[in-house]
Parts: C-alpha cells; sequence; structure tokens
C-alpha cells in the first residue's frame, strides 16, 4: 500500500466516520440518560433521510434555491426530535423507566418495527434520491481522485462542529448541565431537585435529532431506501459500546476507528469489510470491558 | 386459532371434493404470485403487482382463461423465506390455488421449486435469475417463463466484445448474495473463453444494501479499469451509479450494467451516456420491434397513468407469466378436446410451450427452462425523455446464448470460442428507429 | 482458650483517589477471641473487611488465613477456605425466600451439583430450619427476604454466612438497622450462635454498650489505621477513645 | 383435576391434534416448536436476569452443522443432525460463554451481538463454503435410516419435536428448582452474595449459558430439516430479538411461555403476512407494545391472573385463598 492509497483510505474513512458518529451520539446520549438503548434510533436516522429526500426532492423540483438544502436539513432534524422523539418519550417511554432493562429495550424494538412500516406506507418502498446539496459544492481533485467536497469538507466539518456544540451546550448551558448531571449521577441529580422528566425528554429530543440530522446529510450521498434504519443501528451499537456507553467525545474516537477500520479494509482485505466494526467492538471490550472510555463502577458492600 | 381451525375444516371439504371432479370447470383460476412488497427489492416487486393486477383484470374482460376468470393471491416475499413457504404452503393446501408463480428471489426459487414438486402444483419462477435449478435437479411441475443469468451475461459479454472490442481491464462491483457472485462467475468465465486476455483488477462484493460505495470508488478512481461490471440493482445500483457519476468515475471507466434497465428512470440525468445497460431478456419500454405495436404501446402508456413511472423488466416477466398461463391452459384444453383440463394435463401442457408476452416469443423447452431473447443497449440523451434511453441496442436470440439441456452453464461457458462468437446472430436498432 | 492465629495482615496500604483507607494496617486475629472493629464513619473499617475477604485488592501489604496468603484470591476462594461474611447492607437473593437464601448457601457449602434434585429437598433443610429458629426468623420462612423488615433481613445476612460453618465470620455492624430495644437480644441470639457452631467473629460495631458486652478484644480505626488494640475496657477507657470516637458517637 | 392445569393439557392435545384438521399448519407449528425450544434458552438466561441479543448465533451453529451434515452424506440421517447440532452449539456456546460471562446487562447483550454479527458476516461473506446470503440447502434426511416421503416425514418431525419439547421443558423446570439452577437465578438478585458463598457467579453463569446455546441449537436442527434452507438470516439481530420478544410474549421466566409464545407469534406472524402483507411489522410491533405495556408478565401471566380470578369466584373455595408467594420452597 502507497501512501497515496494510504491518504485515500483515511479520507474515505473519515467521512464515513463522521455520517456513523452524527448517529452514535444520539445514541450514547440517550443512553447516557435514560439508561435506555434505543433500538428505535436506527428509524430516526431513516425517517430524518426521507424527510429530507422527500422535501428537498419536492422543493427543488418546484425550482427553489439550492442552498435552501443546509436549512432543510435542521429543519428534518427538528421534525425528527420534536414531531416523533417528544411523543415516543413523553407517551411512551415514561411508562417503563421502572422496568427491566430487557424490556426497556424491548419496547425500542417494537417501535423500530412500527416506524419500519409506517416509512413504507409514507413512502413507499422505491428509493429516493436527492443530491442537491452535494452537487453544488462540487468536487476536489486529490492524488488524480476526484472526491465530492461534501464528503471530503463538509462531513467531517459537520461532525466536528456538532461535537464541540454539544460539549458546550452540556458544559456550558443550563440545561446541558442539568443532563451531565443525570449522566453522572441519577439518584442524587432527583434528590437535589432536578426535575429528571423534563431532561428525558430534552436529551431524548436531542438524540433523536441528531439521529435525524445524521441521516439528512447522509441522504445527500446515498440511496434512501427501506431497511437503511437496520444497518445503521447495529452499526452505531458497535460504536457506542466500544467508546463505552454515555461516552459522546470516546464515540467520535470510536466512529474513527471504525471508520478507518472499515476503508483500510477495502484496500487491504474487502472481504472483512463488514466484519471490521464488530471485530473491533470484540477487542476493545475484551481488553476493556467497560469500553475504551467508559467507567468501571464497583459495587458498594 | 378459530381461523385455523375454519379454514382446515373448509380445507378437509374441498380437499374431498376437488379430488373427485379435478376437471370440471371451476368458477375461477386463482394463482399465488410471490413477490416483494416490502424491503429493498420491493422496486421489482411493487411494479411487477400492479401489472399483474392490470393485465389480471384486462383478461378477465377479454372473458378469462377458457372462459374462467383469474384470481389472484399475493405472498410478500420481504417477509422472509420462512413466511413465503408457509403462506405458499397455505395457498396450495388450502385455497388450492391452480397455479403459482413464484418467485423473484433467487434464494426463494431455491426454496419453492422442491416444495412445489412436493405438493404437485404447478410452479412458474417467474423473475428469479438462477441457472442452476434445472442444471442441478429434474421437475415435473417447475417451469421458467424467462431466460435466467447465463444468456443474461453472455449476451452482456457478446455485446461488450461488440461494441468495445479493445478493452484491457475490468473491475466488479456486485452485491454479495448468491445473484451477485454468480453471475460474476458466469461473466468472467465467459470473458476469459472469448477474450482470454483481460485483466481483472478489482472484485468487490459489497454488503447487499451498501449506502456508501466511496471506498470502492476511490480505490477504482486510483486504478482506472476500462470496463467496470456490476450486476446490481434497485438501490444499491442508484447508489453506485449515483457516487461514481458525482465523483468523475463514469468519465473514466464504461459502466456495464446488465439489470439497469430497472433503475434508468430513477437515475434521471446521474447515468451519463455512454454506458451499457441491459433489461434481463427483451425488456424495454422502447422495444425496437414492439414499441410500434398499439397494444404494447397502450399498456406502457396505462401503466404510467397508473403507477407514474415507465414499465421494467419485472412488469414484462409478469405478463409472460401471465401469458404462459393462459396459453398452457387453451393448449390443454384443446388437447381435452374443448373440456376443462385437468391439474395434470395443463403441466403437460407446458412442454414446449410457446407464448408471447410483451416481448419477442418465449418458448418452453423440455428441462422447464423458457428461451428468451436478451436486449442490450447504451445510454444516450434523447428528446423527451428527462433520463438516459438505449442507443445502439442488440436483440440476441435467446437459443443460441442459452445452455444446451443437460449441461452446465459454467463448463459450457468454458469452451465458447471464436467461431461461437462469430456464429452469433444479432439485429442491431438505434434510438428512434 | 488457643492462641492460633486465624488471620493476619501485614502492612495494608490502599487508598481512593488520595482518600487513605488503610495505612500500614497490620492486624493479627486469634482464634476465639471476638474481635470489634470501632472508629468514626471513613476510618476505613469495611475497607478493611473488604480486603481481608479479597473484595478489594490492597496496593500494598498482604493477607494470610491460617497461614495461607490470600492476598490476590477473590472473595469466592477466600470463603471456601472458611472465612463468611456478613454485611452492612444485608446481601441476599431477594427473589428468594429466607429458607431458601440458607438452603442454597448450604448447597454451596456441600457441593450439590446434582441437576434434577430439588433445592427444597437437599439433607441440609432441617439444619437450616435450625438456624432460622436460632436467628429467630422460623416464622418467616417461607416470605420472599426483601418483604421482610431490616432486622430480619440482617439476621438472615448473618444465618447466612453462618450456614457455611466458617471458621471465622467478619461482621459489618449486625445490629445497625435493628432497632436499638433489640441490638441486646440480637447480639445474644448471636453470640449463642456463634458459641454453638465455635466460629470465631470480627465485628464493626458503633454501639459502645453492645462492644463492651460482647468482644474479647477491641481495635481502633481512624484514618484508615490501627490506633490502639486491647481489651474492651483497657480501649474504651482510654481518653483518646472517649474524645475521638465515642465522643463523635454521641 | 383443577382447571388451572387442566386447560394446559388440553391446550396441549389442541397442538397435537391440529394438523389432523388443518394439514398445512404442521409446517408452521413445527416451526414455532423449534422456535419455542430456542426461545427456551433465552427464557432460562432471563432467570439470570441476563439477555442475550446474539442468541441467534446458536441457532445458526446448528442449523449449519445440520446442512454441512447433509451436504457431506447426501441427505444424512436426522439423528446424526441433531447430535451434530447439539455438539456443535454446545461447544460455541462454551467459546463464547467463556468471553461473555464476564460482562452484564448491556455489555451482555452487546458482546453476545457483537458474535452473532460475527458469524453472520462470515456465513454471508464466505460464499463458496456457505453458500452466502443465498444460504444452502437441506435436503430431507433419513431418519434411523429409513428415506421418508415429504408427508411423513413432516409428521415424524412434528410429533417428534412436539415430544422433544415436552422432555425438554420439563429437564428445564426440573433444573432450575435445582440447587444449582437456584444459584443461577441468585445471579440476577446478588451475584456479590453468591462469591462470598464460595460459588463462582461466572462459572455459574457458563453453566446457563452452555445449556441455553444447546436449547438454541436444537431449535437451529429442527428449523433447518423444518425448511429444508438455511440462510444467514439465521444468526441475524433482528432474529435474536425476535427470540427475545416471544420470550417476554410468552412470559418472561416462564417455561411453558416459551413455548405458547412461539405458537402465538407464529400465528399472528403467519396472519399478519396474510391479511395485512404491507403492515405485518406494525402489527407484532404493536402487539409486543400491548404486552409490555400492559401484561409485563406476557400470556402466561394473562393465564395465572384469569384463573385466581375464576378460582375466587368459585364458591366452593371457602378457606381464605392463601397468599400466594412466587418462587416459594416446594
Amino acid at each position: 500500500m502507497n501512501a497515496q492509497l494510504f491518504a485515500l483510505a483515511v479520507f474515505d474513512g473519515v467521512a464515513y466516520a463522521a455520517l456513523v458518529f452524527m448517529v452514535a451520539v444520539g445514541l450514547t446520549l440517550i443512553f447516557g440518560v435514560l439508561r435506555i438503548l434505543n433500538v428505535a434510533h436506527g428509524s430516526f436516522y431513516a425517517i430524518g433521510a426521507y424527510l429530507t429526500a422527500s422535501i428537498g426532492g419536492a422543493i427543488f423540483a418546484a425550482g427553489y434555491a439550492p442552498w435552501l438544502a443546509l436549512p432543510l436539513m435542521f429543519l428534518a432534524a427538528a421534525i425528527v426530535g420534536i414531531v416523533l422523539g417528544g411523543p415516543i418519550e413523553r407517551l411512551l417511554l415514561r411508562r417503563i423507566y421502572a422496568k427491566e432493562d430487557a424490556l426497556q429495550l424491548l419496547v425500542t424494538f417494537a417501535v423500530f418495527m412500527i416506524l419500519e412500516d409506517v416509512q413504507r406506507l409514507i413512502w413507499g418502498t422505491q428509493p429516493y434520491f436527492e443530491a442537491t446539496a452535494l452537487q453544488q459544492l462540487g468536487n476536489i481533485e486529490v492524488f488524480g481522485v476526484f472526491y465530492t467536497t461534501y464528503q471530503l469538507v463538509v462531513l467531517p466539518l459537520v461532525a466536528i462542529t456538532v461535537l464541540i456544540s454539544l460539549r458546550l451546550f452540556l458544559r456550558k448551558t443550563l440545561s446541558g448541565k442539568l443532563i451531565l448531571a443525570v449522566t453522572e449521577d441519577r439518584e442524587t441529580a432527583t434528590a437535589i431537585g432536578i426535575d429528571a422528566d423534563k431532561v428525558y425528554l430534552l436529551t431524548f429530543v436531542v438524540g433523536a435529532a441528531l439521529a435525524g440530522f445524521g441521516g439528512a446529510l447522509a441522504s445527500a450521498t446515498t440511496s434512501v431506501v427501506p431497511g437503511m434504519g437496520a444497518d445503521m443501528i447495529v452499526l452505531s451499537f458497535a460504536v457506542v459500546a466500544t467508546a463505552g456507553l454515555g461516552q459522546i467525545e470516546g464515540a467520535a474516537i470510536a466512529a474513527l476507528l471504525i471508520g478507518l477500520g472499515r476503508s483500510f479494509a477495502v484496500y487491504l482485505m474487502p472481504e472483512l469489510q463488514v466484519l471490521i466494526p464488530y471485530l473491533i467492538m470484540l477487542l476493545v471490550l475484551l481488553v476493556r470491558p467497560e469500553g475504551l472510555f467508559g467507567v468501571v463502577r464497583t459495587r458498594k458492600i | 386459532m378459530r381461523r385455523w381451525l375454519t379454514l382446515a375444516a373448509s380445507a378437509a371439504v374441498l380437499l374431498s371434493t376437488a379430488t373427485a371432479s379435478a376437471a370440471e370447470k371451476p368458477d375461477e383460476l386463482k394463482i399465488g404470485i410471490t413477490a416483494f412488497l416490502s424491503g429493498p427489492a420491493s422496486v421489482f416487486g411493487e411494479p411487477a403487482k400492479a401489472a399483474a393486477d392490470m393485465m389480471i383484470e384486462e383478461m378477465n374482460a377479454a372473458g378469462g382463461i377458457g372462459g374462467v376468470p383469474i384470481r389472484a393471491f399475493f405472498v410478500d416475499e420481504g417477509a422472509g423465506g420462512e413466511a413465503v413457504l408457509s403462506e405458499y404452503r397455505r395457498l396450495v393446501q388450502d385455497v388450492e390455488v391452480d397455479a403459482m408463480f413464484a418467485s423473484i428471489s433467487s434464494g426463494n426459487c431455491n426454496k419453492v421449486a422442491p416444495l412445489a414438486e412436493d405438493l404437485k402444483v404447478l410452479n412458474f419462477m417467474w423473475d428469479c435469475g438462477t441457472q442452476r435449478i434445472f442444471e442441478e435437479n429434474d421437475y415435473r411441475y417447475v417451469f421458467r417463463t424467462q431466460g435466467n443469468a447465463t444468456p443474461e451475461m453472455l449476451s452482456t459479454v457478446l455485446y461488450l466484445l461488440k461494441t468495445k472490442p479493445d478493452f484491457q481491464s475490468i473491475a466488479v462491483v456486485n452485491q454479495d448474495y448468491a445473484w451477485g457472485r454468480d453471475s460474476w462467475a458466469i461473466f468472467s468465465t465467459a470473458l476469459k473463453a472469448l477474450k482470454p486476455d483481460v485483466e481483472v483488477v478489482a472484485e468487490f462484493f459489497p454488503k447487499f444494501g451498501t449506502p456508501d460505495f466511496s471506498t470502492e470508488i476511490s480505490r477504482l478512481q486510483a486504478m482506472r479499469p476500462d470496463v467496470i461490471l456490476s450486476t446490481s440493482w434497485g438501490g444499491d445500483l442508484d447508489t453506485f451509479v449515483r457516487q461514481a457519476s458525482q465523483r468523475g468515475l463514469t468519465n473514466t471507466s464504461t459502466l456495464v450494467l446488465p439489470l439497469a434497465e430497472s433503475s434508468l428512470e430513477r437515475l434521471g440525468n446521474a447515468l451519463p451516456p455512454g454506458h451499457i445497460v441491459g433489461g434481463r431478456g427483451d425488456h424495454y419500454f422502447l422495444h425496437p420491434e414492439k414499441k410500434s405495436d398499439p397494444e404494447f404501446a397502450e399498456f406502457v402508456e396505462a401503466f404510467r397513468e397508473k403507477t407514474g413511472a415507465y414499465p421494467i423488466y419485472p412488469v414484462f416477466h409478469m405478463s409472460q407469466a401471465l401469458n404462459a398461463l393462459k396459453a398452457a391452459y387453451e393448449k390443454a384444453i384443446e388437447a381435452n378436446g374443448g373440456e376443462w383440463p385437468s391439474h395434470e394435463q395443463v403441466v403437460d401442457a407446458m412442454q414446449g410451450l410457446k407464448f408471447q408476452g410483451l416481448g419477442r416469443e418465449v418458448q418452453i423447452r423440455s428441462d422447464g427452462q423458457g428461451i428468451e431473447a436478451m436486449l442490450l443497449g447504451t445510454t444516450t440523451k434523447a428528446d423527451g425523455y428527462d433520463f438516459a434511453v438505449l442507443d445502439n441496442m442488440m436483440l440476441f436470440d435467446g437459443g443460441q446464448i442459452t445452455t444446451p439441456v443437460g449441461e452446465v452453464s459454467l463448463e459450457w461457458l468454458g469452451t465458447l470460442d471464436q467461431d461461437f462468437l462469430d456464429g452469433i446472430e444479432v439485429e442491431s436498432f438505434s434510438h428512434g428507429q | 482458650m488457643t492462641s492460633e492465629i486465624l488471620l493476619e495482615t501485614k502492612g495494608l496500604e490502599i487508598n481512593f483517589g488520595g482518600v487513605i483507607a488503610a495505612d500500614n494496617v497490620s492486624v493479627e486475629i486469634h482464634a476465639g477471641k471476638n474481635l470489634a472493629i470501632i472508629g468514626p464513619n471513613g476510618a476505613g473499617k469495611t475497607t478493611f473487611l473488604n480486603i481481608c475477604t479479597g473484595y478489594t485488592k490492597p496496593n500494598k501489604g498482604n493477607v494470610y488465613f491460617c497461614g495461607r496468603e490470600v492476598t490476590q484470591k477473590s472473595p469466592r476462594q477466600i470463603t471456601r477456605m472458611g472465612v463468611a461474611r456478613a454485611f452492612q447492607i444485608p446481601q441476599l437473593f431477594s427473589e428468594h425466600t429466607a429458607l431458601e437464601n440458607l438452603l442454597i448457601a448450604a448447597a454451596a457449602r456441600e457441593q450439590r451439583w446434582a441437576p434434577f434434585m430439588k433445592l427444597g429437598q437437599i439433607p441440609e433443610r432441617d439444619e437450616m430450619m435450625h438456624l432460622l429458629e436460632l436467628v429467630n426468623c422460623a416464622q418467616v420462612s417461607d416470605r420472599l427476604v426483601n418483604e421482610l423488615p431490616e432486622g430480619q433481613r440482617k439476621l438472615i445476612d448473618i444465618a447466612v454466612a453462618l450456614a457455611l460453618r466458617p471458621k471465622l465470620l467478619l461482621l459489618d455492624e449486625p445490629t445497625s438497622g435493628v432497632a436499638s430495644s433489640e441490638k441486646f437480644g440480637v447480639m445474644d441470639i448471636l453470640t449463642r450462635a456463634l458459641a454453638e457452631a465455635k466460629v470465631t467473629s470480627v465485628f464493626v460495631e458503633h454501639d459502645m454498650g453492645i462492644v463492651e458486652k460482647y468482644a474479647d478484644e477491641v481495635a481502633v480505626w481512624a484514618a484508615g489505621a490501627v490506633q490502639l488494640r486491647g481489651t474492651p475496657q483497657e480501649v474504651l477507657e482510654h481518653p483518646d477513645v472517649i474524645r475521638d470516637v465515642i465522643g463523635e458517637e454521641l | 383435576m383443577t382447571l388451572r392445569i387442566a386447560v394446559p393439557i388440553v391446550l396441549l392435545a389442541i397442538v397435537a391434534l391440529l394438523p389432523l384438521v388443518a394439514p398445512w399448519s404442521q409446517v408452521v407449528l413445527t416451526l414455532a416448536l423449534a422456535k419455542g425450544l430456542a426461545v427456551l434458552g433465552i427464557v432460562l438466561l432471563l432467570h439470570a436476569g441476563q439477555v442475550s441479543f446474539g442468541h441467534a448465533l446458536f441457532f445458526a451453529v446448528a442449523a449449519y452443522s445440520a446442512a454441512f451434515l447433509g451436504e457431506a452424506f447426501a441427505g444424512g440421517e436426522l439423528v446424526m443432525m441433531i447430535v451434530l447440532g447439539l455438539g456443535a452449539s454446545l461447544f460455541f456456546g462454551l467459546m463464547v460463554g467463556l468471553f461473555v460471562v464476564r460482562y452484564r446487562h448491556i455489555f451482555f447483550g452487546m458482546l453476545n451481538l457483537a458474535f452473532s454479527m460475527i458469524f453472520y458476516s462470515i456465513l454471508e461473506k464466505f460464499y463458496h463454503v456457505t453458500g452466502g446470503a443465498d444460504g444452502m440447502q437441506v435436503a430431507r434426511p433419513t431418519v434411523v435410516g429409513i428415506e421418508m416421503e415429504r408427508a411423513g416425514f413432516e409428521t415424524l418431525l412434528f410429533y417428534g419435536s412436539l415430544v422433544l419439547c415436552v422432555a425438554v421443558a420439563f429437564c428445564i423446570h426440573r433444573f432450575l428448582s435445582s440447587p444449582i439452577g437456584n444459584m443461577f437465578k441468585t445471579i440476577k438478585t446478588n451475584e456479590t452474595r453468591l462469591e462470598y458463598l464460595g460459588i463462582s457467579a461466572r462459572r455459574t453463569l457458563l453453566v446457563g449459558y452452555v445449556v441455553s446455546a444447546g436449547l438454541c441449537g436444537l431449535g437451529g436442527v429442527l428449523m433447518a430439516v423444518a425448511q429444508g434452507i438455511v440462510t444467514p438470516e439465521y444468526a441475524w439481530w433482528i432474529r435474536s430479538g425476535e427470540l427475545v420478544f416471544i420470550a417476554i410474549l410468552g412470559g418472561a421466566g416462564s417455561v411453558a411461555g416459551a413455548f405458547v409464545g412461539a405458537i402465538i407469534y407464529e400465528a399472528v406472524r403467519v396472519n399478519a403476512a396474510a391479511f395485512a402483507a404491507d403492515v405485518w411489522q406494525m402489527v407484532l410491533g404493536f402487539f409486543l407494545l400491548a404486552i409490555i405495556l400492559f401484561a409485563s408478565r406476557g400470556l402466561v401471566g394473562l393465564y395465572e391472573r384469569l384463573m385466581d380470578r375464576l378460582e375466587s369466584k368459585k364458591p366452593q373455595a371457602k378457606e381464605p385463598q392463601e397468599k400466594r408467594v412466587p418462587g416459594a420452597a416446594e
């Protein structure tokens, strides 16, 4: 493998990692606060993509300006977070916080199954493709290979921006600090009077919106097809578990690890490509059972 | 549970009456159709179902088959092999369908063929491509009302050799499942036999449903093969072609896409001129021999009005299956002296049956395989269409390029040589001709 | 009375994020002499029990049981050697009844692995009923333990430890959670049971009346170190103890 | 005989007799029983408070073992397939178990998921060995050396599975009442105490894990021969989720519930696929939600509640009902 191919593999890996990170970070945020591994997160991702692709397809066909693509993505993310995430937390998840892990997970699994069919009823089964955002930005040539500016520059930039703003939001704003407090010690946080209900709702809405945003970003580079959520959710599970549950910065590193691992596999051993995320997760967990950045909690006796 | 019991009871009653009066004219002719109504492959299943509904309505309006109206029961292949098999059994044993059309997926055809044989029900493999079924086993009740992977791939190789004889290197990006693997095995075997000096520079089998081919495309750009083959379909093909054209891969390599007829309209401008497209048979809404046929043109318009899209190859395959059924019953009625035939008589009538759907005539040969013509073309831009249409089309006769009865495709393909190439008859057409 | 050393620690040191929980702790525990451990909260008493049973590994130092080093052994291995433990917060099987908790302990002791033998029919059943009677809990033998009041849970926790027939029993605040009027009753039951089973005990205790009455020896913990050790009388009358330990308890 | 005992026996009889009146239900029921065995493996782990989202792995391991055996010996022998499939799943259970018993809860679930997804990817990728995504055919095997016709074989398979399921259910029930079974359950409630009884929680969990893998293996072999085909989908995470789904549906922790759940699930699924082809997933999703929200003890829990109500209504039940203590010693 020469330097050119090495660089190409890195570029591809980073772009891919950026997308995976967007989904995984929402998942890990929700887990950190609600202690629920949200299987329906995959559906939020898919619905974000569908919304962007279908609305975008309609308005650009009607002749609206292409720069609307980015605001549209934010809109799609907001719709997923508020219209979908809000009611799901409020009406459904709130009723099951006292139940066992397995039941909580199954509830989100049920939501996932329902949303899969909802997507099909709304958008049908034909693939959607809406690349206006990407085409606007054109291509960049690196080592004789053309990359889209969108993938090479925009996606990683957006991911870094999200990471930084999430950090600032959690550290600097009141809502963020409340979320952090609940993540770190739920009992104490509720004991000192933090309104856990509100924090849960906020977290879930933000987490779902992030997944929707991930889908919106992805819709520019890929076909939006039924079943895209199921694949994404296992992948982001792997990222989240590798990073350590609830670890936001960790999720960025784990996404990068898995993204690079995957793209190097395409160059070196294409057959291993799909195995890479799980192998990385397995290796990490064997050495560090709590994930790369997870914290061990010993039981007090 | 109650439903099961009532169904069971009615099944028992039906069973006793059915055996007693097998050749009595029924009130309706029931067929079960498996098709993907969910999942990625519903890009094929949904149009085929819409077409089936339209055609059956039309056939019934014209008196059905031998005066008996047709009624279709659909099974969703997207529900998984398990559900397909249990629904298949239910339709055969319980609803007592007269024929099954199964299926789109080669995997499901593999499962269904032995079951059909066990259940002794007439089964048309109406869309699946695997060439193995009739090469590895003998069936009495199973037929294929279209070609299979071997003529589809062989015609692609022939088209490539005729239009681009000097290419030196090829890469492949196929979906990672039997179709992707088998079609590459067929294609590469034929290519090696007919043009041994071509170098295969990369073989990618990305996971089915991959949303992102960026890494593969980067690597392909670095290698610059003359030709890139992809037998992918549906969302996978769309994604690959769009990402490839976005990043200029379509400027440096010629894409060869044997299934892209089903994606042309969706791809719009993403598929630039100059790339090779096939349609799994002589299937194309601007079929050069058929487009001026008023019946054909009317159907295309009606279909477009109903579904908002031009018909694609599964639609044509569906028309072949329905017309095969009609032809078989009519042949059997005739052989039976005008009386309604028994199920076994209809199965007998399938041998050597000739029928015509919305393409050239198809014939069923002794092993159950249909002989279907193949159409390929090169993309071009044309007025009146906001997507690529085909130019420099070639129609290959199915008889020459289908593996002879009793031979195994990969072995037969390995024996092909220049003489074979020279003996191929082909008719060429250009767009608008 | 024998002076055989059951448990011995040498130079234990550990700290948790800068807080020193054990600072050069060297203690000998003699068979037949019940040792009480007293000291303010955070002095490292529970940490000491955790280290002795292998739950926490010390940064430095060693633990010996009956002359064999056990520092790096797990609680399971140490338990199998004959050290049982009762906990400050009772550690019981909440979805099992009181009797079943004891039966599981007995089955563990006797290594009853036969997969088709019913737990309720193991030969140790009578012995365990007797043990429940001994701790005055026979009347709740069929109740789920998480439905029982804290005092009874505490006693059952101790009974579970006793069911293992240990040589040494470590008790972490056996009378906390027990109503003060019942504390002496509980300790009477306990010492009788210990004596009957010939078990040496080490107990962490805050109630000086109890320490005075039931301990053969007392060790005073403060800031992760043993400050003083002697008979109850010597220790409880020591001015530092009155000022630093008993004072705080009041 | 009380109603509480009579109803299950009648239900069992109905299941046994149903194929006589509805021939097509025979294979569906065989598949349901096969799944029921695998679900029993999940139920077992639920007793230790652990949920595996990757147990389809063992299902697939056994199914592919049977398929390979069939391929190697041109058809193969049913008894050999069961023995080999069970052996393979136990072996894989031990190997995977040695790793995963160090983890609990979400991590336990996720690691299982990772192992099953790795196996899934391998099955899908190594096309030339495993047939890739399309899987392998499993020709109808001989039964103790006898070649059978389809109808006879299916009948034999159904009744054989039924007997096997009843026997296995009994064994698991006894295992759960045994001392080691009870220790296994304490992993859910208090592992620390278990260790302080001198028992290795990991080893105890491993025992249960291997047994549960074996149960999935039995189910996998039956599924493979009943379906006549094995595909990587057997190891796909949705399949594992489905097993957990059925376990909860039947009644978490209930041995009988595993089979009741599997049969009801299969019935709902077949009907939903037939009558609501577009929305069958949605139907199942709402079904699952309803169970978790309104009957978290599953179908068996509903049944118990119904029986409690019936018994308390009966006039002859004069003596005050003693409060039933779940898990009380016999």
